[in-house]
């Protein structure tokens, strides 16, 4: 697929990875103005939304995704799927752990709990 | 020179001159030192892991040697370092490289019809980087050996543990990149270079084994890597992210830890399901009952290895509701591995059954692992798991499916496949009584542990009240009659090497591919791409004839 | 309980019956399992032999209809098993309202016990039967787990919290107690004696121990010698959270969430404190890592539980 | 070789097409298990981040952020530079365009370092720096310490990652390039270094607000 000539035509203009670039630019613009307006939980969230957009322009674009066998995105995605079940997993345990995490338990839930009880 | 005739994937033309074997093309050291031939490196792989096979084998004599009194015969602090030495090199010198790196090494190309794996140079590199670690773990061994437990668990390996804790998580972490460069391979290998007709449904369950396991070692393998990187750098700098002084949570290290190792028991158990599932319709001269539903099934142990990791944490004091998830999960995985135990059974079925060596292996495999398996539903029972865990009732378990169900499959598909890598055929007395030898000293050894731990026998422990000694004993006479059984191999294959008759192409009258060149094979496996039309397994028990995967019918 | 060779364990809880039950449903399972396995194995073996005369014809072809009914009927059965299993663990890991309460701790490689009235054993550990006992664990060093074959019952104990472990003993005698993680050198001989003993021989044998303070008043001296009192005792003019009646009631801290004030709480706020700032407080509490040891810190909490609370609502 | 031929395949291959497909995927598949490595990190972060945010704020107000973006400057622009060159090499029959983006690729992976060099120095002088020399910081409590254990290995993992990187830019120009390997006809394999490089990228696109966005307000 590399030497096909419709290849050819999506590598002849730098337009497209120019646009990315600036957009990456901006957004990372963004991301760390957000660090300072004191957004609580809201900043890294934000944050990371942004690190995920900017990873999927790279992938797509700089990685060359695009037009790619759907092999290559299925390889390409599962990497952050399979990390969502180390995530996603282990947070069954820590999120209502008897004595994790120590401050932010998952508190809606015993409050619930301690209500139903009285 | 190529022609592009099926699916996109090109073929090779026919080459001018027959080549010689793989074995005698060349016969320098260097020929074999920077071998890039798929059959040669998986060779390598043989020797390597051999070695290592009975590094491991003897520290496990010695700890069945100690425990056959209760006052034992070793220092408590050797006896720590034996069973620490012998988890880790099994596990990752042995077991989780033992099938893939050599079969699979030297059989998927063969299998799908390539001429050799995608990446031979990184496939000859895993081998180096596997010697490598194995030295790193040899130098652990030789000074003293690390006193952990193979699980490490923090703070104990991080900050109390006397032994070389920091040579063995080193060896187990560059141990990874090996096992990832083999999966990577393997991975691509099957996608692409299958040969013309070779889709999917009809590749051979053993391959399909292969590339479920791959997918397991490529994705489970890196959060180890990471894992013990962490422990490393900690052990080396006296702070790290799983230091409890600081705050940090000594379950964070089970919890990734068991993210690989759990994964790990289906890495070692799913080539071993490839290998029964490729012997036993040699021997029972019938299809497979259910190809797909096993493909099914491989993928989806695969992938639900994944969710149950925590089953190993039950009391370690993680959340009990999180408990009450990876427990369900658990009986979940166990219902495709029980679909495969009913569909090697059912295989029997109006089939022509001989029983050769490799059928014996099969066979025994089979009940070797059904036992482990419903051992492993009591253990994955939450109320039960709390009196079993960390007793010996898990030893037996894990044992029945580590070294009972995989090395009977090792072993099984060392007969099997040994015409076709030496050319010769081994004396079938011998490897029958060896095989016979091998399920019962391993019965004799285990069985009685799984007593042990429901009277409350704790793993690890070097000595033991002596009520429990008549077990104990027991079982250290089954390890002396196992040792007998693994070494006995040694001698009749090495023998059949030198005198054995000679094999032919196909002497268990097969139908996959890998049979279809000369025994043993020519440096670029097949003169002429084959060309595939047939699913495998199209054997047929009533008139004994079989067709194979090229599609040419076979009389019996 | 000396047999020659033993296959059963002694069981001597009500959590031990409990397992016990289950455990045999499972043998019984895996049994059926297994030997119809066999069976079948066995008779195609046979009667299938490469000799042998029996027709080949009319095999079974490629047909869902096994798999799917195979599939479905170990669901059910493990789908039972675990529900039952589910059931028994949640009861086992939620201690119920305790009769007497009583503190371990690991430590390489000894267990060492402490009871409420100051008593302590190392190694052994005196219970009165029938009544429910819960353990509070805390370790020293590395994770232990603490393991009463004969009661059926095990919990790791993590440095770093505090772990809870409850059983109910239904016979007199003397049970194993042992550790089951590997925690070192001496790991194997890191066991000890559960003495389960009638309530009039317990109390007897408390007596006989000549604690002189209870851990509530050892707890109370440390609370003042570590100058705790300056901030939260009665008289103090400091603005900080009161400790009487805490215990087990809900607190709301500073950034929004709300904890169970159990053991566990107490000992993160007093290792902590800044992450656990109590709602409407000041931030001003020193951070005590590393001046209290295990011991220490159970004798703490067990003095602020004397001052009341919550004593029911328990995990 | 001469420079004018065309590559022969590798025995396995019988083509140079499926040659070059396969190397490509080749590294997409080892990048999955780069994906799952980094991001166990990143867990045993975040899961620390969740239980200490005060700790952590604290801590993280020592990184240098100004370092931080520039970097991440530095890091996407050698992204781009890499696509560049691998389009000239995709287009042009002589190597002049593509060697130039490479070069000026390369460079930026050196200034990469040199700054993340130049950060560690300041790191030392403000004493964050775990064993060696360690002052907590107000606020900080002993889980801040977590956050920088956290911050040497991470970026240090990323180091070592960019230098490999490096080297393989470094091996496509002084050897396959010099050698006259990669034309249009066949540039897999500066194809496949220049998706290696975009991922080291990728890394730092995480690693930069996980570092360097904490506690700024």
């Amino acid at each position: 697929m590399t030497m096909g000539p419709e290849v050819d035509a999506r590598r002849a203009s730098a337009l497209p990875f120019v646009i990315a670039w600036i957009v990456i630019l901006l957004t990372a613009g963004i991301s760390a103005w957000t660090a300072f307006l004191g957004l609580g939980i809201w900043a890294p969230v934000i944050q990371f939304g942004i690190a995920l957009f900017q990873t999927a322009l790279l992938f797509v674009l700089f990685m060359r995704l695009k037009g790619a066998p759907s092999l290559k995105w299925v390889f390409a995605v599962s990497g952050f799927f399979w990390l969502m079940f180390l995530y996603g997993l282990s947070m069954t345990d820590y999120s209502n752990r008897q004595s994790w995490p120590p401050a932010q338990a998952s508190t809606r839930s015993q409050l619930q709990v301690d209500q139903d009880h009285r | 020179m190529s022609t592009t005739t099926f699916e996109g994937v090109p073929t090779v033309g026919p080459s001018a001159a027959i080549e010689p074997s793989f074995l005698t093309s060349e016969n320098t050291i260097g020929s074999w030192l920077f071998t890039r031939d798929h059959k040669r490196i998986a060779l390598l792989f043989f020797a390597s892991i051999t070695f290592y096979f009975f590094v491991g084998g003897a520290a496990a004599t010695l700890m069945r040697l100690n425990l056959a009194t209760p006052e034992g015969l070793l220092q408590p602090a050797v006896y720590n370092r034996m069973f620490t030495m012998h988890g880790i090199i099994m596990v990752w010198f042995f077991l989780i490289p033992s099938i893939p790196t050599t079969f699979g090494n030297f059989f998927i190309p063969m299998m799908i019809g390539a001429r050799d794996l995608a990446f031979p140079r990184v496939n000859l590199l895993s081998w180096y980087v596997f010697n490598l670690s194995g030295l790193v773990v040899l130098f652990s061994l030789v000074m003293g050996g690390a006193d952990t437990g193979w699980t490490f668990y923090v703070p104990l390996s991080t900050v109390y543990a006397n032994g070389y804790v920091l040579a063995a998580a080193l060896a187990v972490f560059i141990n990874g990149f090996s096992s990832i460069m083999t999966a990577l391979n393997f991975v691509v290998t099957i996608h692409r270079m299958r040969a013309p007709g070779m889709t999917w449904m009809r590749l051979p369950l053993f391959v399909w084994a292969i590339y479920a396991v791959s997918v397991v070692m490529l994705t489970a393998t890196p959060v180890l890597a990471m894992d013990t990187f962490l422990l490393a750098v900690e052990r080396f700098i006296g702070i790290g992210l799983f230091d409890i002084q600081h705050g940090a949570d000594a379950i964070l290290w089970q919890h990734m830890f068991w993210f690989y190792s759990h994964p790990a028991v289906y890495i070692m158990i799913l080539p071993s399901m490839g290998v029964a599932s490729e012997i036993i319709p040699v021997f029972a001269r019938r299809p497979i009952f259910g190809y797909a539903g096993m493909t099914i099934a491989l993928m989806s142990i695969a992938i639900l290895s994944f969710f149950v990791w925590a089953h190993h944490m039950f009391v370690a004091g993680i959340s009990i509701y999180s408990g009450v998830f990876f427990s369900l999960m658990t009986f979940f995985v166990a219902v495709p591995s029980a679909i495969k135990v009913f569909n090697w059974t059912v295989s029997l079925h109006k089939g022509r059954i001989s029983f050769d060596a490799p059928m014996l292996y099969a066979l025994g495999f089979v009940l070797l692992f059904t036992l482990g398996g419903v051992t492993g539903l009591m253990l994955a029972t939450l109320a039960v798991d709390v009196d079993l865990h960390g007793t010996y009732f898990v030893v037996a378990h894990f044992h029945y499916i580590m070294v009972g169900a995989t090395v009977s499959a090792f072993f099984g598909a060392l007969h099997y496949w040994w015409p076709k890598m030496t050319g010769r055929l081994y004396p079938e007395m011998w490897a029958r009584s060896a095989a016979i030898l091998m399920y019962v000293g391993f019965n004799l050894t285990f069985f009685p542990q799984f007593v042990l731990g429901y009277l409350g026998m704790p793993r690890r422990s070097y000595t033991y009240p002596p009520e429990w000694q008549s077990w104990n004993v027991l079982s250290s006479a089954g390890a002396s009659i196992l040792a007998i059984a693994y070494l006995l191999p040694l001698l009749y294959l090495g023998w059949s090497i030198f005198w054995g008759r000679k094999a032919g192409p196909n002497p268990w009258r097969a139908t996959g591919l890998e049979w279809a060149t000369p025994s043993p094979p020519p440096t670029h496996n097949f003169e002429e791409t084959p060309v595939v039309s047939l699913g495998p397994y199209s054997y047929d028990p009533e008139d004994d004839t079989f067709i194979d995967q090229e599609g040419v019918s076979h009389a019996r | 309980m000396y047999h020659w060779i033993p296959f059963w364990p002694d069981t001597a809880a009500v959590n031990g019956v409990a397992v016990n039950n289950l455990y045999i449903a499972e043998l019984a399972l895996s049994a059926l399992i297994m030997v119809s396995v066999v069976i079948m194995m066995l008779t195609f073996c046979i009667r299938y032999r490469e000799g042998g005369s029996a027709s080949r014809a009319d095999r079974v072809r490629k047909t869902w209809h096994f798999e799917i009914a195979w599939t479905l009927a170990t669901l059910v059965l493990f789908l039972i098993l675990f529900v039952w299993g589910a059931r028994t663990y949640i009861w086992l890991y939620r201690p119920p309202p305790a009769d007497e309460e009583v503190y371990v701790v690991g430590k390489q490689w000894m267990w060492k016990v402490e009871h409420a009235g100051g008593q302590r054993e190392i190694d052994a550990l005196h219970v009165p039967v029938d009544k429910s006992i819960r353990l509070v664990m805390a370790s020293e060093d590395v994770i232990h787990s603490f393991f009463v074959p004969a009661f059926r019952i095990k919990h790791d104990v993590v440095p770093g919290t505090l772990e809870t472990l409850w059983f109910k003993a239904n016979k007199t005698g003397v049970f194993r107690l042992e550790c089951t993680q590997f925690c070192g050198l001496q790991h194997a001989t890191m066991s000890g004696e559960i003495d389960v003993m009638t309530g009039p021989d317990y109390a007897k044998w408390l007596t006989s121990q000549g604690a002189e303070k209870s851990l509530a008043q050892q707890g109370a001296d440390l609370f003042r010698a570590h100058g705790c009192s300056g901030c939260h005792g009665e008289n103090s003019t400091v603005h900080a959270p009161p400790l009487s009646g805490l215990y087990g009631t809900l607190v709301h801290l500073q950034d929004g969430s709300v904890r169970r004030a159990d053991e566990a709480y107490l000992r993160d706020c007093i290792l902590n404190p800044r992450s656990f700032t109590v709602a409407g407080y000041p931030p001003i509490m020193p951070d005590f890592s590393g001046q209290l040891d295990e011991g220490d810190m159970l004798k703490l909490i067990a003095y602020i539980k004397s001052l009341g609370g919550n004593q029911e609502s328990r995990r | 070789m001469p420079a004018d031929t065309r590559p022969v395949p590798e025995m396995q291959y019988a083509t140079l097409e499926q040659q070059g497909e396969t190397a490509q995927f080749g590294i997409w598949v080892f990048l999955t298990q780069e994906t799952i490595f980094f991001g166990a990190l990143i867990f045993t972060y975040f899961l620390y981040r969740i239980t200490y945010p005060h700790e952590f704020a604290a801590a993280a107000k020592d990184a240098v952020l100004w370092c931080g973006s520039l970097n991440f400057v530095i890091l996407v622009t050698s992204s781009l530079t890499m696509v560049l060159s691998i389009n000239a090499a995709a287009q042009d029959a002589r190597p002049n365009r593509m060697v130039r983006w490479l070069i000026v690729t390369v460079v930026l992976g050196f200034l990469f370092l040199i700054v993340k060099g130049y950060e560690y120095y300041l790191d030392f002088q403000d004493r964050v720096v775990p064993v060696l020399d360690f002052v907590a910081k107000p606020g900080e409590g002993s889980a801040g310490e977590l956050f920088w254990v956290f911050y040497w290995v991470a970026t240090g993992l990323h180091a070592i990652h960019l230098t490999i990187g490096i080297g393989l830019v470094l091996y496509m120009l002084l050897w396959r390039i010099r050698r006259g390997e990669i034309t249009p006809a066949y540039y897999a394999p500066l194809e496949v270094v220049g998706i290696y490089w975009s991922f080291v990228d990728t890394v730092w696109l995480f690693l930069y607000p996980c570092i360097y966005l904490v506690g700024r307000s």
